[in-house]
């Protein structure tokens, strides 16, 4: 369950920029999953709104959607998705809790390139805030 | 600010508070024996009766796992993160729990991103010292964990070669100019038990802790946590420079 | 494709087209001698009559000027690009021209823009070899340089120790699968004359060019061409490693 | 007048490009000039119609124009400009060829730090190109 993990650093992300900005509450907080990351959705959910109600920080609505994995090739220039790739139950774990792993299990399946980058989905990332 | 817009570097900068010191251990040349200097470090200080932490920060190459014989297949156990296992009373984390073992081809965005991962995930707990074994040189680690942590104390580790003393050099200024104050330096693999270099080191304002010996047969210890506290080295580390991390700790 | 975009990568492209071999000295480790190595091979090749360069891609801590003593005063002539100075016959190239041996602290992007700027405005003109001076590792440094050149030749350097065993497997794995053919490897700093891990080398399919022992009185020679030529490393280079490179240029 | 090399590599990308698009001429061709880099506008002009008249590709019209540099810190998050540092004749000079190497010579001047970047103005970009 390192989604806690994952779940804490937004509160104390939201907590720290409220003393800084001097809003009050959260409206809207829009939070994107990269599919790489693979955050078991229930319980990221769970946690964050346990720790919110623990929590000075009010949020209003929270939206969390699911962003798909897109890699892009440096050396060929190529596309690719994880479905794309054959990925184990092992490695799939591994890169949940640290998706840079990937770049020991996959390379490019255009050229066989190591050198890629994740355009979209590597992880939890932060998308809209809307305070007040 | 750019930095601030990422929860990550709100959670690995309040887990790094809870630790009472923050020493990585640091060359601008690899193979000085960061390595094998910072995991004999962490288990001397365990020793100690001290909570401490390693964490390999050499990205691409981790190898502290094979100098402690941590293998890779003691997974950190996932409980509001992930717990580092603990290894002959050291709590160590490593990429290659996840990487395993195959090879890591990162450019740095990659390298930064992963450690702010490690970061905000990994548990240690209230810890007297987290030492860091990182990669050669000044780039992307460094600069996250001057970025992430509030006044890391590194720890120099030399030889007694001119090419080094110059890298030394530079990166001391490096460090001074930034506002971080060093710890102390550890001549290491030396061939004669005084260091040529005391009057540069002194000029550059650094502290020479210890002179450790080129030790052939620490090579077969590499691995076996008891053989290393029962090496030369370690009866170095354990008189002249774990007594300056506990005065901090 | 994104590479594309940047004219300094066509640039780049062509100029290192116009070199018959291109040696990436190369190891996961630091400190095990790819900086002499380099050198001394360029030294040794330009002694044979042919046309060499020397590039330091060591960006953030270089030190190929250092060993040859090339100092950093005399800078690159400005000519229709930047045309390297001329040391004991080798064209060498160098960051330490430009960052004034002052430290360099970049994080991965900025090493990859500066090798960028530097293969595209150096006119190396007609080489039979360009010898890369790599920093430890694979990462932005090596990835550009697969980028850049068509079929780079890697020489990688190991120790005879199990640490630098196990990271030079990962290297090759890694290498082998990005169709990369290797030049060879060498063993340096040798405390016996016969390599303990033949047999891996064998069936990781990397061939032992050459066991190079530890030479104490190298250090001395360091800064002085004259001197590096006269050592019994460079006998061995001459013998095992330079026809080898010879061969294909 | 390293100058040239720039020009050159200026055209060779056209080259390549008009080879793999398959369009004839460029229209109109956009290039920011970095302040950072500090090209001499003039000679790198020059080189560069030099350059185009000994080439296939046309171009119709050309626009060079300085990006003022800016620079970020990661750790403090102030920014700034090259007026606020004091760089010496030497160090432009060395910019000039390397433009990574101002991290050898100037510090964040809001906090010290070398850990930041370069926002915009490094060197020379191919900022539009419009083709018939
Ligand atoms: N004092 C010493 N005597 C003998 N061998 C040493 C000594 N210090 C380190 N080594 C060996 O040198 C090699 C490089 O050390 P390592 O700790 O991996 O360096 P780094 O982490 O700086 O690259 C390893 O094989 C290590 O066992
Ligand atoms: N065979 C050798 N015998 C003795 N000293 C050596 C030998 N090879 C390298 N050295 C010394 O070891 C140090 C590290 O070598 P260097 O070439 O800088 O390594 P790297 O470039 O891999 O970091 C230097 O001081 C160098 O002079
Ligand atoms: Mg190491
Ligand atoms: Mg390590
Ligand atoms: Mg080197
Ligand atoms: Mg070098
Ligand atoms: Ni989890
Ligand atoms: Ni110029
Ligand atoms: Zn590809
Ligand atoms: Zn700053």
């Amino acid at each position: 369950m390192h989604e806690w993990a994952l779940a804490e650093a937004v509160v104390e992300y939201l907590e720290e920029k409220r003393r800084e900005e001097g809003w009050s509450n959260v409206k809207t907080l829009v939070l994107g999953l990269g599919e790489l990351q693979n955050v078991d959705r229930e319980v990221f959910e769970f946690a964050l709104k346990h720790l919110l109600s623990q929590n000075e920080v009010k949020v209003g609505k929270i939206i969390l959607h699911l962003v798909k994995a897109s890699f892009k090739c440096r050396r060929c220039g190529g596309s690719w998705t994880l479905d794309d790739l054959n990925l184990d139950e092992d490695m799939r774990e591994a890169i949940h809790f640290l998706p840079e792993a990937i770049y020991a299990f996959a390379s490019c399946p255009h050229c066989g390139s190591r050198d890629y980058y994740v355009e979209e989905g590597r992880g939890l990332v932060i998308e809209e805030l809307e305070v007040e | 600010m750019r930095v601030r817009e990422d929860p990550r570097v709100t959670a690995a900068r309040r887990r790094l508070k809870e630790i009472k010191v923050i020493v990585p251990v640091v060359s601008p040349k690899g193979g000085v024996g960061k390595t094998l200097i910072s995991s004999m470090l962490a288990l001397i200080l365990a020793e100690r009766g001290l909570r401490v932490g390693l964490l390999d920060l050499d990205i691409t190459n981790p190898t502290a796992h094979l100098v402690l014989g941590a293998g890779t297949q003691i997974l950190p156990r996932e409980e509001r993160g992930v717990v580092p296992p603990i290894i002959h009373g050291v709590k160590f984390m490593s990429p290659a729990y996840y990487s395993r073992d195959a090879p890591l081809v990162l450019r740095g965005a990659g390298i930064a991103d992963a450690i702010r991962e490690l970061l905000a995930i990994t548990v240690w707990g209230a810890l007297d010292v987290l030492l860091l074994d990182m990669p050669p040189g000044l780039s992307d680690e460094m600069l996250e964990v001057m970025l992430l942590s509030e006044s890391p104390k590194p720890l120099l580790v030399s030889t007694q070669s001119l090419l080094s003393l110059h890298s030394i050099a530079r990166i001391s200024k490096m460090l001074g100019d930034s506002g971080i104050s060093v710890l102390g330096l550890i001549e290491n693999m030396a061939l004669t038990p005084y260091s040529p270099f005391k009057d540069r080191y002194e000029e550059l304002g650094l502290s020479l802790l210890a002179v450790l010996p080129f030790e052939p047969g620490v090579e077969e210890a590499v691995g076996r946590p008891g053989d290393l506290l029962g090496s030369g080295i370690a009866l170095k580390l354990r008189e002249l420079v774990a007594p300056r991390i506990v005065g901090l700790a």
